[in-house]
């Protein structure tokens, strides 16, 4: 696998929300990034519902089918919808195909009936826990590639949130170890991207799928979770920025693999993607409060090629089911900023996104399409190894988060980063020295096991 | 303001993709009179109707003004509206249409003519939101079925009194408020306690599927035009577990 | 009551989200319409918590408290709290009264320890059932007018969602029957708020509070939503557009009683409304569709002040309650605002939230500022009667629609217009004569009585 | 791309509002020596808190540079959480440090200090989210509590069967899902069913209040930090049903 040594975009200028430098085609003629944003819905089944593949069966048909139905009745031209699947839908890898199946079916039925053009996104789950399973070989680590087989026969796109190094970094993110979390994300988080990306492209160049792509959903949106709005206490803001930061060396390989977007909706290092890949990609910010909260739920739309809620339950509202609601919700969403495009005002548009949360946290700050490129940049320009690629793009970020007067840090959060920069700064120059550093500090960590890294 | 000339990428007009292509109403009778009536009803126009009924009385009987004329035409605008080539208004007048014909047959006879069977309908109580209701009637009353309507805003208690009083085929209830569809139940408990089975189909804007199948004789209503051919099961003898499995799940 | 001869704003370019020609102050120094677009989240209990009024507090303590800590969380600068009635918040009018004080404790104190800034708004229900009790005088109109004084005390701004006319007008939009709707909507929704607003307002003099305004839900919302989608047969949306111009009628007469705003948020008719009066308007589209859907998600936001989701029962969401979470995403969609506004782009992003829906369907295409001005302009210029302006407004409306010929309806729908415009025609000149007609034509509607609108 | 400079109308920085005056750590000990123990604790450097308490262990009893010099130092770590001073991390590495050092104690003792109580933690069947768990872990640990950490994905009969070996003060347990957090009334049931009476504090964000206050035996956690408050009432005898009424409501 070749690191990425260059950038996509000439400046961050050039990114704009519809328009990837690489658009994709889905089964039914969608061109994702081609122009034009489109809605993501992702339905989840009600406990219970997972008891037999029948209930589950029949509670997608109903999640996926209003989603469908609401954009009939409003009239949006074009919907994504993403099942992320729940425990039993890979576990038992035949769900998943079925699942998929019927929703093609019904897509099929929208179009016909109505001129509808749809596509379905199945992620399965990453069941490989790395402190209970070996990452490569374990009955769970079957499953999901055996899900991958059956999904990306009925799936156009499919995708996964992996979980490499997540025992290191959960160790690390309470403890202010910024080492623990280059390690755990950059370092092992990509090396278990690799071993697992190799063989979900394979499988889908076999099923003419398209391979979406990862997100650091269990190690970033953790520590940005964690980082929460302003009363959290838990981590601060300006270490969760530099472990997005970091992530971006780990989601990258998704794409070095071979994967080609759209991106996964709950990656907020999309932007940084988007700059060096030109992949679309699909974000989510204010209209996935239905699911969590963050502090940059206009910018991180600034870019977006697809425009997602991350999650929401199946049940009822006044007006319409959850997933009705939520599709309706993103489609205007997605229509004003259609109309920006076609107004040739995409460029304001994109302006009161940025603003509105460029300088509301580190968060927004970084994402912002001009830190973003800033950061990508570094990225590709240190692209000797996993290691320095992450380290890389944290310093960066930490230098522009500690440059800019605008972007306000508490004295707490700012002394926190400046510590961080300081711990960076004492870090080994070379990957090599600084695995083995590591494998030394994190020995005890409970369920590391270097082998299942390849080390 | 810049406005644009072309919004194919903002918004997609279904209606227009599926606009049904204009149909005339067939005939429906060679007997110019009774198609007379039958267009009276077809085009939803009350005086016309009875002026015309009037007329067909001199040589026809009722029974075959009704079985012939308005009913026939009744069965076309049902049928525009199945293929979606009406809208409800134009049932609702073609129904006002036909009832004033039917008023003066039945005056011509001395008695009322027998209708398909009886369904009690009515808004929950605590609930005025009564316009699905008011569709429901319409499209009850359009297909020939008495509809004992009960109004909004009904007690429990005199739901169960109507049903037993009058036996209707089938039971209709309407709640658009989370706090007022808990009434159905309450209702569906009472009615099987005096050992009245009847088909009870709940529908309106809180009520879900879930919700009503969790309780014995409940059916779930989605649309407001299925009620006609619930209550055509009902009368023709299917009880609630056949209808629940034929219209929800 | 002198009907309105003038327009607020000399053209429909002068109009902009956020900004009236004559905004209010809240209690705690909030400017409505003063420049700045303020979301308002609506909570609705769940039920079974109307069971008393401890129970009831408790569920609005928690509701409400939610949004206001979720502003807190994301960094909302201002929320504007609504809670519609619910039955026995009326009919027990010290409840409403309980419930207002309750979360002005509750604001003040989110003042006093972040500084957040919120305004309550008190929506008593309105219990008179035309067809089930005598609108002037009974005991559901003494609670009505009690749950004022009530709720006056505490609240900032309180509104009503009145009922004059309904009777008529359920009898008559089934059956395309246009005199119905101007006679129902028009005169009798129009004297019927006469008789109230004056009290209204008398109320709201004696408690420093402001008198908000009131909404045609009851009639042209309803027209609205039988309309539906673009899969609805109920009512043509050509129907629900006349409905909607003609109720411009009775709403206007509340700021004629001196109501001066901010407008109920489901009164879609605001747009033009505030072209006449320039009062703040609060108004919902997409983000409400958690309460109802409708054709025109975006372009309603177009010249809005607040910004709402209508309703939302409380419970949990997997991010956190559904009044939390709708406080976010509101707050997130006026920061976009705010930022256009700050940024000089407004009239840009306002052209792409018009374009979004002007051209989906009727309803967006009369409430565009241009044509809701023009409308408005319509009303003015016939100021003789209740019934000539909603006439007029009707007539205007219907002009505008048949055209522009960017406005595509089916067959059926501009057939029905064309109907609907034509019976207008026939139509009586004078008021007296039209009343007389009505008078006969609906003498046995169910429930209609002259005398409750003093006939 | 423009770029403001006054956001004031968009959004406000609640969290500089807020922001709590820089406090030092207080001085907890009039002997140097302890004093330093201390302080590594407060700072939460592990080697320097081993090597203080090495050098402290020169001149006093194990038991005085744990009661005089670690806790101490501890407390004041809490305090400064407490006040919104310090942050999540900062409780952890001090905790960390003050273990290092009771660890050297112990070893010098030749046996096990004395802890005020046990909690039992687990994160339900099915579910790996643990974060939440992990954070309760170390805030209790820092508080003196001995914490029996069953980690995540645990089986119901094992968080039943740790309960009855370990007889803890409290049990807790995180679910971030709502099909796991199914596993807590289940637990409560055979507790009950054991005479287990032992509060049982559920948190983490699947997990209402409403939920958990369904149950026997249940208490609602909203957040983490509760949890040291929440073991210290129910080592002074609070049963859950105390707990739940000051806690919950
Ligand atoms: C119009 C309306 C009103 C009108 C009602 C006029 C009337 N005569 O019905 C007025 C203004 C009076 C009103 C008042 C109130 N309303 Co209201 N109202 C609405 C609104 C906007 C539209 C409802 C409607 O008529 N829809 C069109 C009809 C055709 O739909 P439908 O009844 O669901 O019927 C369809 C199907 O359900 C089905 N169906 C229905 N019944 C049956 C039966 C059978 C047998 C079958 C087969 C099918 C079937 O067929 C129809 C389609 O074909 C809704 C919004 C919404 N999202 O629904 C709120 C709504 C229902 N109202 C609401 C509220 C809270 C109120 C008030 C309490 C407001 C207040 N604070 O005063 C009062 C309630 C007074 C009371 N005690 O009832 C809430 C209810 C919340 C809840 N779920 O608990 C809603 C959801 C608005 C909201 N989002 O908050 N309302
Ligand atoms: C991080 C995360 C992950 C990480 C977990 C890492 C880890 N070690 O925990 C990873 C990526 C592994 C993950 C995986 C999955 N996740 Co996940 N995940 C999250 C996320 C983004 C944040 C959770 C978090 O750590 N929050 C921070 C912690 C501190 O919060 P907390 O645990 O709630 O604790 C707080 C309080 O609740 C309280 N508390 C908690 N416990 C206790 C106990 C006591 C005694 C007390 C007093 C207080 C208390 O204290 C804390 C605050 O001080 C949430 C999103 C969200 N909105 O929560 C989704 C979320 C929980 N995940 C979800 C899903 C669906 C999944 C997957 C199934 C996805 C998939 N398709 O693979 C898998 C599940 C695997 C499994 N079987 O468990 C859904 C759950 C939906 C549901 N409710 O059923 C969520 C809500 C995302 C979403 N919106 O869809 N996830």
């Amino acid at each position: 696998m070749k690191l990425s040594s260059q950038m996509a975009y000439k400046s961050a200028d050039e990114m704009m929300f519809g328009t990837a430098k690489k658009p994709v085609t889905t089964k039914r003629g969608i061109v994702l990034g081609g122009g034009h944003v489109v809605p993501e819905v992702v339905p989840h089944p009600r406990p219970g519902s997972e008891k037999t593949m029948k209930t589950l069966l029949r509670e997608y048909e109903r999640a996926n089918g209003d989603a469908l139905e609401r954009c009939v009745i409003v009239g949006h031209p074009i919907l994504q919808i993403e099942n992320e699947h729940v425990f039993q839908m890979t576990h038992n890898p035949k769900w998943g195909g079925e699942i998929a199946a019927q929703t093609a079916k019904q897509m099929d039925e929208y179009l016909e009936k109505y001129g509808l053009k749809a596509s379905y996104r199945a992620t399965p789950a990453d069941l490989r826990k790395p402190d209970m399973v070996n990452m490569r070989d374990s009955d769970y680590t079957r499953e999901v590639l055996e899900s991958f087989k059956e999904c990306a026969k009925y799936a156009d796109v499919v995708s996964i949130e992996s979980m490499g190094g997540k025992e290191v970094f959960d160790h690390a993110i309470i403890r202010n170890d910024i080492a623990g979390l280059l390690f755990g994300q950059a370092v092992l988080g990509g090396r278990d991207m690799e071993w697992m990306w190799t063989q979900i492209v394979d499988i889908c160049k076999k099923n003419n799928c398209i391979p979406g792509g990862d997100t650091n959903c269990s190690e970033a949106n953790t520590a940005m979770f964690m980082a929460g709005g302003f009363i959290s206490k838990d981590v601060p803001h300006t270490m969760a920025a530099l472990s997005r930061a970091i992530c971006v060396s780990r989601t990258l390989v998704a794409y070095e693999c071979g994967a080609t977007g759209p991106t996964k909706d709950c990656a907020y290092e999309d932007p940084i993607i988007k700059s060096i890949t030109g992949v679309p990609i699909s974000s989510e910010g204010k209209t996935s409060a239905c699911a969590h909260s963050d502090l940059c739920g206009n910018v991180i739309a600034a870019v977006c090629d697809l425009w997602s809620n991350e999650a929401v339950e199946y049940h009822d509202m006044f007006g319409a089911t959850t997933t009705a609601v939520f599709a309706e919700i993103l489609g205007y969403d997605a229509a004003a900023m259609n109309a920006a495009i076609e107004l040739g005002y995409q460029k304001e548009f994109q302006a009161c996104l940025v603003n509105s949360d460029m300088y509301r946290g580190p968060h927004g700050f970084m994402l912002a399409p001009q830190n973003a490129w800033l950061i990508g940049k570094a990225v590709v320009d240190n692209n000797e190894s996993l290691y320095a690629r992450g380290k890389a793009a944290a310093v960066k970020c930490g230098e522009l988060m500690l440059g800019d007067p605008k972007l306000k840090l508490t004295a707490f959060e700012r002394e926190s980063l400046q510590g961080y920069m300081k711990d960076m700064e004492k870090l080994p120059a070379k990957e090599e020295d600084f695995i083995d550093m590591c494998l030394k500090k994190y020995a005890n960590v409970k369920g590391f096991d270097p082998a299942a890294y390849g080390l | 303001m810049k406005i644009l000339e072309d919004f194919s990428n903002i918004f997609t007009r279904y209606d227009l993709n599926i606009e049904v292509a204009r149909q005339e109403a067939r005939k429906v009778s060679k007997d110019a009179t009774l198609q007379t009536v039958a267009d009276a009803v077809v085009v939803g126009e009350t005086e016309e109707c009875e002026a015309a009924t009037k007329a067909a009385l001199a040589a026809k009987s009722p029974m075959e003004v009704i079985n012939d004329g308005l009913i026939p035409g009744m069965n076309e605008v049902s049928r525009l509206w199945d293929e979606g080539v009406y809208f409800l208004p134009q049932v609702i007048l073609a129904s006002d249409a036909m009832n004033a014909g039917i008023a003066l047959c039945e005056e011509k006879m001395g008695k009322a003519m027998d209708k398909k069977g009886k369904v009690v309908t009515h808004t929950a109580e605590g609930d005025i939101h009564d316009i699905g209701q008011v569709i429901v009637n319409a499209l009850l009353n359009a297909n020939g079925f008495e509809v004992v309507n009960l109004g909004a805003d009904v007690p429990v208690d005199k739901v169960v009194e109507a049903c037993r009083v009058n036996n209707p085929v089938m039971v209709t209830g309407t709640a658009l408020m989370t706090t007022t569809m808990t009434a159905f139940p309450k209702i569906a408990a009472q009615l099987k306690r005096l050992g009245l089975n009847i088909p009870f189909v709940c529908g309106g804007g809180a009520v879900s599927e879930e919700y009503v199948t969790s309780f014995e004789l409940g059916i779930w209503g989605k649309e407001a035009n299925q009620a006609p051919g619930m209550a055509e099961d009902a009368l023709a003898g299917d009880n609630w577990n056949d209808m629940r499995s034929k219209w929800n799940g």
